[in-house]
């Protein structure tokens, strides 16, 4: 499974945000290397920063936010590019799905425009082509029919069909590497199993995709590599069966504990507020195999085993 | 960004290339004409219906009498005229050697159709249809017999131009006829072109006419809807002098205008002032005493310096001022505070309440509503002042001119600011009596006083025209003043014509200042 | 799923809701000269003639005013019908000939500062509103806030010393001194300019505040993280989107197309319809003004519509809600 | 990410640059107390037209009044009259415009018919009336100008309503049962505020104005001293001709000062943050 290069090499990345002069640090030292064709889920909680490293991959932070780290993606440094290099790039080789595709669509314009537009920016294809594979990538968004939904307002659209929409149009571009930020969130079961359908497209497509999400049966079924973070931080990451079928940091036992077929018992208290994080390890308080030394010192990112754990017990 | 920013550019090259083609126009060549700033507008191409153009067109169409400078009544069309002993009939002797810029000769039939056309067409000569029975032509000579006897004719035929009547006879409704094109005239000068685009009245030299000349062989009066823009224009030397109808140029702007250096002004007294008017048919103002209370609380020396910059005097309690022929002595108005308290206090006012403001007898503070037009606005607030320091309450309320029109007539008021105009003081039976008579309504009069002995003054005027009866009239009409006090004079004051220097040969009367033929024919350059 | 919105139904009801409101203005037209205080004859002459009674109530019967207002007011419609403005004894004319000629030379100065201003408004607006964090930014919006609250009369006279009397750049009075195209063009240059930098001004605010909210909502983040160019995102996306307050404000501007600007009017000495409502409210010539206010009124009845119908096709979601 | 939660007005408070408020303050004081800060009393008349020199900063006025306290006497109800007619035609405009766009149907019509037919009164005959009839006290005035001045601002806040009155959120409050009025008050006037400000200033600024050409044009009460009298004055009286910047720029200085700090107070609740993508 793993091909001769990785794709995309993050390597100890942190993100703060500087609001009303307060310091939040959303991301602290964050590494990961995703390999070409593969499918890499990033898991936690809300709010544990997973979708700000998506954001972070493609330099779509707002203003108020420091970087520090390094993104290489076909070995080449992200935040060294020059504008006009990165907007080659965005889209055409990374593409993201946005959280909430209501509010990522322009209200005024209909489907067919929003997906000319970047075509003809990135000329994917030559022009005359460019009819047929809209229709192409809407049908394969999961559109029955293709003339109907080109005409389409957004406004005019419900929460599924968007989602499909924007999925159309990043799979327009045909970008290598493609990350779905909680594609299936507020969708019901079945659109979760056509999205899933469409993910799988990309794969079969040979193209690489980073999953940020917090349904872990999603990406049970879909990732070959797992990365769970809680409060900012990589607590635990590996191969994702090993990971899923014995969970070794206490935080991913929890997890893995409060799905609804594991007895549906969710893990006591909640994420330490980000702006004055606790002494040792973030999750000390609410950990149940906690000890002293854990609340005295933050445990260090080891490899044990063929996975990466931050926990004082390796 | 590219695309857009090519777009902007081309947008201001545009801009920059109209404005630059325009410049480059610059100043015409200033051939000889002479260029007159106004703020009277002219509101429509009617030669009789409009009321600025009708001011001007005396250059192109002239009356039978004119005014000279120091008021007396000269011929102009006519040469002179004689009266019946009962004044009810003239005869006007009309000058001969005068010609229509279309060559034809001035007649008596021009006049005596003119006259008729006025008194049947034009609504503000309505007396002359009523009153006028017969009109006869022999020669030179036109006689009007009127149904009953008239004085002051003479000063009303000053102010009617006088029409060929081979043009206008064919018009069947003069007062609505508007044309912009060349009017036939037998002035100086014809009315060439009436332009309410430009803003501007051109009149070209009179091909036949046999008098003295000017050195300007056009002459262009341009209008102005605001004074700040005709004062920069004068000052900038585009215009050669400044005209207002019965008004001064602005004595504030004077200073600037002596500075650029290259403006004399004509100083001239006029009989135009600004007065204190009572409604006199209301208590406490038809009480003589009290308004002899308010005639001494008026601070006139602070009213000469702050509305005429010095170029007034302090009035007399006679109201007509010397620049009128008939003028007499009388006591100057003269601001003492005490006296003004101890009159009121004499004559029952008292201040029992002690808040510094006098009671009525039904024991309400004496709070006096003065209505006045937003131009009087600064006199007002001096006015209210002083009266309040004297112990009278005033409450100041300005409207809009027709607004005070029409709250005159119906005497909605306490008192009132207001102004005589040079042609109002000659109204009626003359010395402002058209102001004050309350059988004579009109825009610009206040009509309050009903007393016998007035009315009785004014018909008495009006029934001679014998000039020593007249100046005994007179002065019996200004001790009337005197003692009485219906209006107050704030001040007398000076009408300012500024001119450029190199023009010599101006000619100023008190009823249309430099708008005159004197001056449109001796108007000299020495450019 | 395409709703077919039911033009039909909606059109109607608007139409029914502005006969109904021209009807109000007809009568407002009618009522608001004649409550005014003051009388038309007396204005006929100057402040010093003397009118007979007898003349007075000729003028007053030839105005028609002797009759009561209710017939009047019948009399006015039946004339309005057959398109007769009616006759302006101040004016001496037809009311429509003078509103004509007059309305001519208003259009010649009024219509290019309104493109011009809405152009430059809405380009400079819409820049300044993206890149609110730079310096010239501030700059524009400070610039276009001290011109939109000044009085206009103050700056139009500063306008007139600065660049007529002390630079000599362009004349002082009137749209021209003889009747051709450059001495037109060399007259109207500077009124148009400073009735450019009012529009211009007002626009750049309204349409700096609608960019700043759309900015920061999500599509122009996804339109970003697609690869689209920073300037496209601008015009394509966000400027289209918040015109629409702009497109209301613009209608309305030429709705009033024919009011002209009073106060450009004054100061530069230009005789149109601005100028001509002015006299004619200080003269009380009830015919020219209410000629005057009825044509300005339908002028702005149908902008209204236009904008109505404009914010409509730009943006379906007004089309879905109404 | 909760954090300690300082009400958040006063927290954003500390951006606003502090010279607005010290402007903002001055003008406010100088409304309440003029006594304290003027050189001279308002109704002492020195030489008149006289040059700025150094015991008269501004000069004086074509009535000797030293110009400086006539600024200062002359704040108290320029202030009143913009900010008040402001905020009446603010809030007039506001509620037709949102009333309209968002209940549709006949309300819409009906406001819109009321608004156009208001937007066509000519305001210079209504004034005229007004002084005729009523004594014309600051508040008539207050009422004159805020009533003759919210149609636009009602236009605007409609179109911008219909835009986002079908959004995700506002549809989501309105299936929580929200009251339409909470609704509007919690979701449609912050996402309009941005465009309403600077309508909300221009209407400020043109209370200001009109005042000031009311004075022009004659139909205010000559006793209401402001800053738009002062440069009506100085127009009528020569200020002009003789050029005597001192005169009528300082009081469009003060009007322009004053509308600048009030708006950019009122930016501070322009939420510049851009809209959080990570929760």
């Amino acid at each position: 499974m793993n091909s001769p290069y990785p794709i995309l090499d993050i390597s100890n990345l942190s993100i703060t945000f500087l609001s009303d002069g307060i310091k939040i640090p959303a991301v602290s030292s964050f590494s990961c290397r995703i390999m070409q064709g593969t499918c890499t889920a990033i898991i936690g909680e809300s709010g544990c920063g997973k979708s700000v490293v998506a954001h972070a991959i493609l330099r779509l932070l707002p203003k108020n936010s420091q970087v520090e780290g390094t993104i290489i993606f076909k070995n080449q440094n992200i935040y060294r590019l020059d504008e006009r290099l990165l907007q080659s790039i965005r889209g055409k080789e990374i593409g993201i799905m946005f959280q909430s595709p209501d509010r990522a669509l322009n209200p005024i314009y209909r489907l067919y425009k929003q997906m000319f537009q970047p075509l003809d920016t990135h000329k994917v294809v030559p022009v005359q082509e460019r009819e047929a594979h809209i229709h192409k990538a809407l049908i394969k968004a999961g559109f029955s029919n293709p003339e109907l939904a080109a005409r389409l307002y957004p406004c005019h659209c419900s929460g599924g069909m968007n989602q499909r929409a924007v999925t159309a149009i990043i799979l327009s571009l045909e970008p290598d590497l493609v990350i779905a930020d909680e594609p299936t969130k507020g969708l019901d079961r079945s659109k979760i199993l056509d999205i899933q359908a469409s993910l799988q497209e990309v794969l079969h497509e040979k193209r690489t995709l980073l999953l940020i999400t917090h349904d872990i049966r999603l990406a049970h079924t879909m990732a070959h590599h797992i990365v769970v973070m809680y409060a900012g931080e990589i607590v635990e990451a590996g191969p994702a069966n090993a990971i899923l079928s014995s969970p070794s940091h206490p935080y991913t036992r929890g997890l893995i504990q409060s799905l609804p077929e594991n007895g549906f018992n969710p893990i006591p208290g909640c994420a330490p507020p980000l702006t004055n994080l606790p002494e040792g390890c973030r999750f000390a308080d609410r950990c149940y195999q906690v000890t002293k030394l854990c609340h005295k010192r933050p445990a260090k990112l080891t490899q044990v085993n063929g996975r990466m754990i931050r926990c004082h017990r390796y | 960004m590219r695309k857009s920013q090519h777009k902007m550019c081309t947008l201001l090259f545009l801009i920059l290339s109209i404005v630059s083609v325009c410049c480059s126009m610059g100043v015409m060549a200033d051939d000889a004409i002479l260029r007159i700033a106004t703020t009277n507008e002219v509101k429509s191409p009617a030669f009789i219906g409009d009321y600025t153009l009708g001011l001007f067109n005396h250059l192109s169409n002239p009356p039978l009498m004119q005014m000279d400078e120091n008021g007396k009544l000269i011929g102009l069309l006519a040469d002179h005229y004689e009266v019946s002993p009962d004044n009810t009939e003239w005869t006007f002797v009309i000058k001969d050697n005068q010609f229509w810029s279309d060559g034809t000769p001035v007649t008596a039939d021009d006049v005596a159709f003119s006259i008729q056309m006025y008194g049947t067409s034009i609504p503000n000569a309505g007396w002359i249809g009523e009153t006028l029975t017969d009109t006869q032509v022999d020669g030179n000579k036109v006689t009007f017999k009127f149904n009953k006897p008239y004085t002051n004719l003479a000063l009303e035929f000053t102010s009617y131009s006088i029409l060929p009547k081979h043009i206008w006879e064919s018009i069947e409704n003069p007062n609505e006829f508007t044309s912009t094109g060349p009017y036939v005239g037998a002035g100086p000068y014809y009315l060439d072109n009436v332009d309410l685009n430009a803003g501007k009245v051109i009149f070209k030299r009179n091909p036949s006419w046999k008098g003295k000349i000017s050195d300007y062989d056009t002459v262009e009066i341009s209008w102005f809807k605001n004074e700040d823009a005709a004062a920069k224009a004068l000052e900038s030397g585009i215009m050669d002098t400044y005209w207002k109808y019965a008004s001064s140029y602005p004595y504030a702007a004077i200073d600037s205008l002596r500075k650029t250096g290259n403006f004399e002004m004509l100083e001239k007294p006029t009989s135009g002032l600004t007065f204190l008017g009572f409604n006199l048919k209301r208590e406490p103002m038809s009480d003589p005493a009290f308004r002899e209370a308010v005639s001494s609380a008026i601070n006139y020396q602070e009213l000469v310096d702050i509305s005429t910059l010095g170029y007034g005097l302090v009035p007399n309690r006679g109201f007509v001022p010397p620049a009128m022929d008939g003028y007499i002595q009388t006591k100057p108005m003269e601001y003492n505070l005490e006296t003004a308290k101890k009159t009121l206090d004499s004559a029952g006012y008292k201040d029992s309440d002690g808040n510094g403001i006098i009671e009525a007898a039904d024991g309400k503070d004496i709070t006096l509503d003065l209505l006045i037009r937003n131009s009087y606005a600064r006199e007002a607030e001096l006015i209210k002042e002083y009266l309040e320091k004297a112990g009278i309450g005033v409450e100041v309320r300005t409207v809009e001119d027709n607004t005070w029109f029409e709250m005159k007539d119906k005497l909605d008021y306490d008192i009132t600011l207001t102004r005589t105009t040079p042609w109002g003081m000659l109204m009626h039976a003359g010395w402002a009596t058209g102001y004050f008579d309350s059988r004579r309504t009109g825009q610009g009069v206040l009509h309050t006083v009903d007393d016998e002995v007035f009315l009785k003054l004014c018909d008495d005027i009006l029934s001679t025209t014998d000039q020593t009866l007249l100046k005994e009239y007179a002065k019996e009409v200004q001790e009337y003043y005197a003692e009485n006090l219906p209006g107050i004079p704030l001040y007398w004051k000076n009408d300012i014509t500024p001119y450029n220097k190199k023009i010599t040969g101006w000619y100023s009367n008190p009823l249309y200042g430099i708008m005159n033929e004197f001056t449109f024919t001796g108007v000299k350059s020495s450019a | 799923m395409v709703k077919i919105h039911p033009a039909g139904i909606f059109l109607s009801r608007k139409l029914l809701r502005y006969l109904l409101s021209f009807f109000c203005i007809l009568l407002i037209v009618f009522l608001l000269p004649r409550m005014m205080p003051g009388d038309p004859v007396s204005n006929l002459v100057g402040e010093d003639i003397y009118l007979s009674q007898s003349t007075i109530d000729s003028l007053r019967a030839a105005f028609g005013l002797d009759t009561p207002l209710h017939e009047q007011f019948i009399r006015y419609c039946l004339q309005i019908m057959h398109g007769d403005l009616g006759y302006s004894y101040h004016m001496h004319g037809p009311v429509f000939e003078i509103l004509i000629s007059r309305a001519w030379w208003t259009l010649l100065y009024t219509i290019p500062s309104i493109i011009i201003g809405a152009w430059i408004g809405i380009s400079l607006g819409a820049r300044a509103g993206f890149q609110s964090g730079k310096w010239w930014s501030d700059v524009i919006a400070s610039i276009a806030l001290v011109i939109s609250s000044t009085p206009p009369y103050l700056l139009s006279l500063l306008a007139l010393v600065l660049f007529v009397y002390h630079l000599g750049l362009f004349p002082f009075k009137g749209f021209y001194d003889t009747y051709n195209l450059q001495s037109i063009l060399y007259h109207l240059t500077l009124p148009t300019l400073v009735l450019i930098s009012f529009y211009a001004s007002r626009n750049i605010l309204i349409m700096r505040g609608a960019v700043l909210t759309e900015k920061e909502l999500l599509y122009p983040q996804f339109a970003r993280s697609l690869g689209i160019p920073e300037r496209e995102i601008l015009f394509h996306h966000i400027r289209k989107n918040a015109i629409i307050p702009l497109i209301v404000l613009i209608a309305l501007d030429f709705g009033f197309l024919f009011s002209g600007a009073l106060f450009i009017e004054i100061v530069f000495s230009l005789s149109g319809m601005g100028s001509l409502m002015y006299d004619a409210i200080l003269a009380r010539d009830y015919p020219i003004l209410t000629g005057s206010l009825l044509i300005i009124a339908i002028f702005v009845i149908i902008a209204n519509i236009t904008a109505d119908i404009m914010s409509l096709i730009i943006d379906p979601r007004i089309r879905r809600s109404s | 990410m909760t954090v300690i939660n300082i009400p958040s007005w006063l927290k954003k408070m500390r951006y606003t640059p502090t010279f607005c408020i010290i402007i903002l303050g001055i003008f406010v004081y100088a409304a309440i107390f003029p006594k304290t800060i003027s050189p001279y009393s308002p109704d002492i008349r020195f030489s008149p037209y006289g040059e700025p020199d150094e015991n008269h900063i501004l000069g004086t006025d074509d009535m000797g009044y030293d110009i400086l306290t006539l600024l200062i006497y002359a704040t108290r109800i320029s202030l009143i009259i913009g900010v008040f007619a402001g905020i009446l035609s603010l809030c007039i405009g506001t509620s037709i415009g949102i009333a309209s766009g968002f209940h549709q149907g006949w309300v819409d019509d009906l406001m819109m018919g009321v608004t156009d037919i208001i937007l066509i009164i000519p305001k210079i005959p209504v004034t005229i009336l007004i002084a005729a009839y009523l004594h014309p006290s600051i508040w008539i005035l207050i009422i004159v100008l805020g009533l003759f001045s919210w149609e636009t601002t009602a236009r605007v806040v409609r179109a911008k309503t219909m835009q986002i009155r079908n959004s995700g959120f506002v549809l989501s409050s309105r299936c929580l049962g929200f009251s339409s009025f909470s609704i509007i008050i919690h979701d449609i006037i912050p996402v309009i505020y941005p465009v309403l400000l600077p309508k909300f200033m221009l209407t400020i600024a043109s209370a200001m104005i009109s005042e000031a050409s009311l004075s022009f044009l004659g139909l205010s009460d000559p006793m209401m001293e402001s800053w738009g009298k002062m440069i009506a004055d100085a127009f009528d009286h020569g200020g002009f001709i003789r050029e005597m910047w001192w005169w009528f720029l300082p009081p469009a200085i003060c009007m322009c000062v004053t509308v600048l700090a009030i708006t950019r107070i009122g930016m501070i609740y322009e939420s510049n943050e851009p809209e959080m993508v990570f929760e």
